[in-house]
């Protein structure tokens, strides 16, 4: 879970981790919605080469791209087989029951498996070099248009932030919790089903309970130190547009054009 | 001397409890250390509270630098007052170092490059400039207070109140945090209230408060307040060590002068006592 | 004092989110595994929000659920399911949304109209717990009678009793766990943050 | 004395095998007797919790095996013999009463009885046993335990371990966050355990005096390490040893050594109140004596 989320992130001063978050952020959900609209060898090529220039770009060794896909690869194959035996239309080379493989299976089945490569790709990028705190910053600049209908996107921003500050607290707290119940003689993970959703309910109320006690303590402590309204602050992080996010979104766009002007023709 | 706190006649309940403070006065002079003791549940934090308006009077009234605490006031009474809690972990609002002593200087919307300045300024005075990009889950407890601290020295204040704010520490940590703040407290000529069970802490002070119950059972200089130690006692707090020592040598028919002495005086003492000369 | 409620929520609503941000990643707290199936726990994390923050809260914490179920089914799918369904955005994240809605709504009104506050909580928590599991099945059979573009072309038409079968077996005892274990773990916390504030 | 526990040669490594491995425990080997109440001391991250989870079985060990009476626990260990042997060896965890989550107080402290397979009855009967072991009174036990003050609320989670009725109990730092009269309170409890109930008792802890005044036997952890064992005069008989490993010393020793320093000898280190006044008093008694 560490390793998942807050652990990802490698220091580093490559060219994507200069850029700005809200530019990674926003880049990244641009490339998913490009590959919607690949179709074939040569639009994935073309997003290929792209994700490719990006990994060289962040200085992260390829081996961590690797470990990254590794537990995620039954899954792949799973739903790439899924793809392959449910897939209508074209040659059919073999078929029983509800599965069949054709010859379009097959070429679907090896599109999604590219698919599922750059998403997984762009979006390790997007964690390996950018900080959760700066992701949270990242999404509040993105909203911040939202502010003219009085969304308070602000709030949602220090929510966010205090959030993400208190998972490792929880976490260790969990963990001490589980062992303290543990000594008591709870079985977690193991036994009968009322068993186990008996067990939920020692780890699950002292979880809460606790979040209640720093919810409640967080706010005294938050208010003696001036906090009324979190619409009104300065910010002490700012993340400015520079001239590569801008290199990079041109990048971004004239594949993405590609990636299109191939499927018209 | 000026009192930068009166407290006047208050009495104060949290809501389906009984009575806490009934016409509780006390006031607190500029410049001073002051030591609130008592035991869990006297009161002593409920009365720090009150006085940063984190908590509504039910009666009487307490100036800070003689405005009133209330609605209107709150915010410009909190700017002078610089609270450091108990629970290290649940003051960090923060993501990491630097971004929870740029917390409060956001609240009070002070320009980006000033808030650089005075965040890189507050946190070498505590020693933590290095660990500014640490996250709160890699920092110990004290480290934790340090940052609190900066967080405080950042928004230059004139109170400091010290809310247990070592009970949690180790002891090599407790005593980091006291020289800490007391070098501040010299250097920016504030005023200190330590709210403490520790009786070492409150033997630093200039000045002693005993609550009990709500109450206010005495105010003196530690050297009057110690010269009771069974009273000390009877409420369920610590006696100094030096007055457990007389108390044992006065078993043992070596009588001092006095029940209480610090550190010094008794050492003087005894060298006396056992000099052959 | 100046706006003490909004801050305590505030940070209530963001230890919900801590908490769900946990429960999506660590198996222990957020699934109970059942041979080859996995009920989760987060509605009831869902509905527990919902008893003590309110209904619009309760509708928040299963936003920001869904927004996570919906990132996660890109960047790093729990089942199959999930890179089939959640990739759809509306998939993810309405139903989650309801599931605060729907069992704030049961709960107001039952509240008012039950004697114990536990059988109020337990309703809630089924009908809260249901909401997902039809919802999600509604979508996916509306978005395939649509044939809304789909991030990997699957014949649906073969998938679908697999999907149905999927969502429907987890859906069941999904709510039977959310009916006994949400009052067991809400009424405490209620008592506990009415007594604080 | 019989041995209670017995680690030999156990090496614990987190995350082992990951870059982040990182050595808890390094070849550790100490025994602890049976009905001794021993301290265990170390600075913040020298290994002292991790070496008490191993204790109670909620750590394996990566290398060596520990041995608590006649049970063995090495690397091999399935998950379910675990379960055995926590049930003879109660641990209070830092800040216990974050454990508790039953809807009454009596409810809270049967649940660990229950749990090994004790009847209703009987973990009744336990619970009560163990709020009086505790010093909390019989009409408490109805109550919602989050109705509590925090003290009482530390009482009821130590309540649910005593119930266990276990041989060894081990307390982590019981009296963190209590005011003067909690602390008194706790460690006469601990005492009282020992004295009259003969558990053994491991306390670790950070307070020195409570270390000298409790304590019969300690040991020192430093870096993952036992760097001493030895009774409470052994251990603080070198000052400089000791702040050497970031620990402080007792109040007495401590307040000995100003006294050295300003020029009166003190011979052996005293470790209480009670010793250092009756040096003071010898010496007192030799000027008037010399004086005569």
């Amino acid at each position: 879970m560490n390793n998942f989320l807050f652990g990802r992130y490698l220091p580093g001063n490559s060219w994507i981790h200069q850029m700005s978050p809200q530019s990674k952020l926003t880049l990244s959900f641009y490339f998913v919605v490009v590959i919607f609209f690949a179709n074939n060898l040569a639009s994935y090529g073309a997003l290929a080469a792209l994700i490719i220039v990006v990994v060289l770009l962040s200085g992260v060794s390829i081996t961590f791209f690797l470990k990254g896909i590794r537990p995620l690869i039954w899954l792949i194959i799973f739903t790439v087989s899924l793809q392959i035996l449910f897939s209508a239309g074209g040659h059919v080379f073999w078929q029983w029951g509800p599965f069949s493989i054709s010859d379009l299976s097959l070429i679907n089945g090896g599109y999604i498996f590219i698919r599922f490569l750059l998403i997984i790709m762009i979006s390790t990028v997007l964690t390996l070099t950018t900080t959760p705190l700066a992701i949270a910053d990242g999404v509040q600049t993105v909203l911040k248009p939202l502010k003219k209908i009085h969304f308070p996107v602000d709030t949602l921003a220090l929510m966010l932030s205090i959030a993400l500050r208190f998972v490792p607290t929880l976490m260790d707290e969990m963990g001490t919790i589980l062992n303290a119940q543990r000594s008591r003689g709870v079985d977690f993970g193991s036994g009968s089903l009322k068993h186990r959703v008996q067990a939920a309910v020692p780890l699950l109320v002292p979880l809460f309970t606790g979040a209640i006690n720093h919810a409640e303590n967080l706010s005294t402590a938050m208010e003696a130190r001036g906090f009324s309204d979190s619409e009104h602050r300065s910010k002490y992080r700012v993340y400015r547009w520079q001239g590569k996010d801008t290199i990079s979104w041109l990048a971004f766009l004239a594949v993405g054009g590609l990636v299109l002007w191939i499927r018209k023709h | 001397m000026k009192d930068i706190i009166q407290i006047q006649n208050i009495s104060f309940n949290y809501s389906n409890q009984p009575r806490l403070f009934d016409g509780l006065s006390l006031d607190v002079h500029q410049g001073e250390w002051l030591a609130l003791i008592g035991q869990n549940g006297s009161g002593k934090s409920t009365l720090a509270r009150l006085i940063d308006g984190l908590n509504v009077l039910t009666k009487g009234q307490i100036l800070v630098a003689g405005m009133p605490v209330n609605d209107a006031n709150v915010l410009k009474i909190r700017n002078k007052i610089g609270m450091v809690f108990q629970n290290p972990e649940d003051q960090f609002v923060g993501a990491t170092v630097e971004d929870d002593v740029a917390f409060g200087l956001e609240n009070r919307q002070v320009d980006r490059q000033k808030m650089h300045d005075i965040v890189k300024q507050s946190l070498k005075s505590v020693n933590m400039w290095e660990f500014r990009d640490r996250i709160p889950a890699n920092l110990s407890g004290g480290q934790k207070q340090r940052v609190a601290i900066a967080g405080i020295i950042a928004l230059s204040p004139e109170i400091i109140i010290l809310d247990e704010a070592t009970s949690m520490l180790d002891p090599r940590g407790r005593q980091d945090i006291l020289n800490l703040v007391r070098q501040i407290k010299e250097k920016n000529h504030l005023t200190v209230i330590s709210i403490t069970h520790d009786i070492d802490e409150a033997a630093g002070a200039d000045r002693v408060v005993i609550i009990n119950k709500g109450q206010k059972i005495d105010e003196d200089t530690p050297a009057q307040i110690f010269k009771h130690p069974k009273r000390l006692e009877q409420i369920g707090l610590d006696v100094p060590y030096t007055s457990q020592l007389i108390a044992a040598l006065s078993k043992r028919s070596v009588h001092a002068a006095k029940e209480y002495l610090n550190s010094e005086e008794l050492i003087t003492w005894i060298k006396q006592l056992v000099s052959t000369t | 004092m100046p706006k003490r409620n909004n801050t305590l929520r505030l940070n209530l609503l963001a230890m919900f989110i801590a908490i769900i941000i946990l429960q999506t990643s660590i198996p222990l707290i957020g699934y109970i595994p059942i041979g080859p199936l996995a009920i989760t726990i987060i509605p009831t994390t869902v509905v527990i929000a919902t008893v003590l923050l309110g209904t619009v809260d309760g509708a928040i914490i299963g936003g920001v659920w869904g927004i996570i179920t919906f990132i996660r089914a890109y960047i790093w799918p729990t089942s199959p399911l999930a890179t089939i369904v959640f990739v759809n955005p509306i998939i993810s994240v309405f139903p989650r949304i309801m599931i605060g809605l729907v069992a704030g709504w049961a709960y107001v009104a039952l509240k008012k109209r039950l004697k114990r506050q536990s059988v109020s909580i337990s309703i809630a928590a089924v009908l809260g717990s249901l909401t997902n599991t039809v919802l999600v099945l509604g979508l996916i059979y509306l978005f395939y009678k649509s044939k809304a573009p789909q991030l990997y072309q699957i014949n649906m038409e073969k998938l679908l009793p697999y999907l149905i079968g999927v969502v429907g077996t987890n859906g069941v005892p999904e709510a039977i766990f959310s009916g006994i274990v949400t009052p067991l773990i809400a009424t405490p916390l209620d008592r506990i943050i009415k007594r604080r504030t | 004395m019989d041995q209670a526990i017995s680690f030999d040669h156990v090496t614990h490594t987190y995350q082992a095998k990951t870059p982040y491995a990182q050595d808890a425990l390094n070849d550790v080997s100490v025994t602890i007797a049976e009905n001794s109440f021993t301290a265990i001391i170390g600075h913040t991250g020298s290994g002292k919790s991790t070496l008490v989870q191993h204790i109670n079985a909620l750590l394996k060990p990566t290398q060596g095996t520990i041995k608590v009476h006649d049970k063995l626990i090495t690397p091999t260990t399935t998950n379910k013999n675990l379960k055995e042997f926590r049930r003879h060896v109660g641990m209070v965890f830092q800040f216990p009463e974050k454990q508790l989550f039953e809807e009454t107080v009596i409810k809270d402290i049967m649940f660990g009885p229950k749990n090994y397979g004790v009847s209703e009855a009987d973990a009744k009967h336990a619970a009560v046993d163990a709020m009086n072991l505790v010093g909390l009174d019989q009409s408490l036990a109805e109550k919602s335990p989050f109705d509590l003050s925090g003290g009482q609320m530390r009482r009821v989670a130590i309540a649910g371990v005593l119930a266990m009725r276990p041989e060894i109990l081990i307390l982590d730092e019981p009296t963190a966050g209590l005011d003067p009269q909690g602390h008194k309170e706790m460690m006469t409890l601990a005492q009282r355990l020992h004295d009259h109930d003969q558990m053994t008792i491991i306390l670790v802890t950070h307070q020195m005096d409570d270390v000298v005044n409790y304590a019969s036997q300690v040991i020192v952890m430093d870096r993952g390490k036992i760097v001493k064992t030895g009774s409470p005069a052994q251990i603080f008989a070198d000052p400089e040893w000791v702040y050497e490993r970031q620990l402080n010393l007792p109040s007495s020793t401590e307040f000995a050594q100003r006294l050295i320093d300003a020029g009166i000898p003190m011979g052996k280190l005293p470790l209480t109140v009670n010793q250092l006044a009756d040096r003071i008093a010898e010496l007192v008694a030799k000027g008037d004596s010399m004086n005569e």
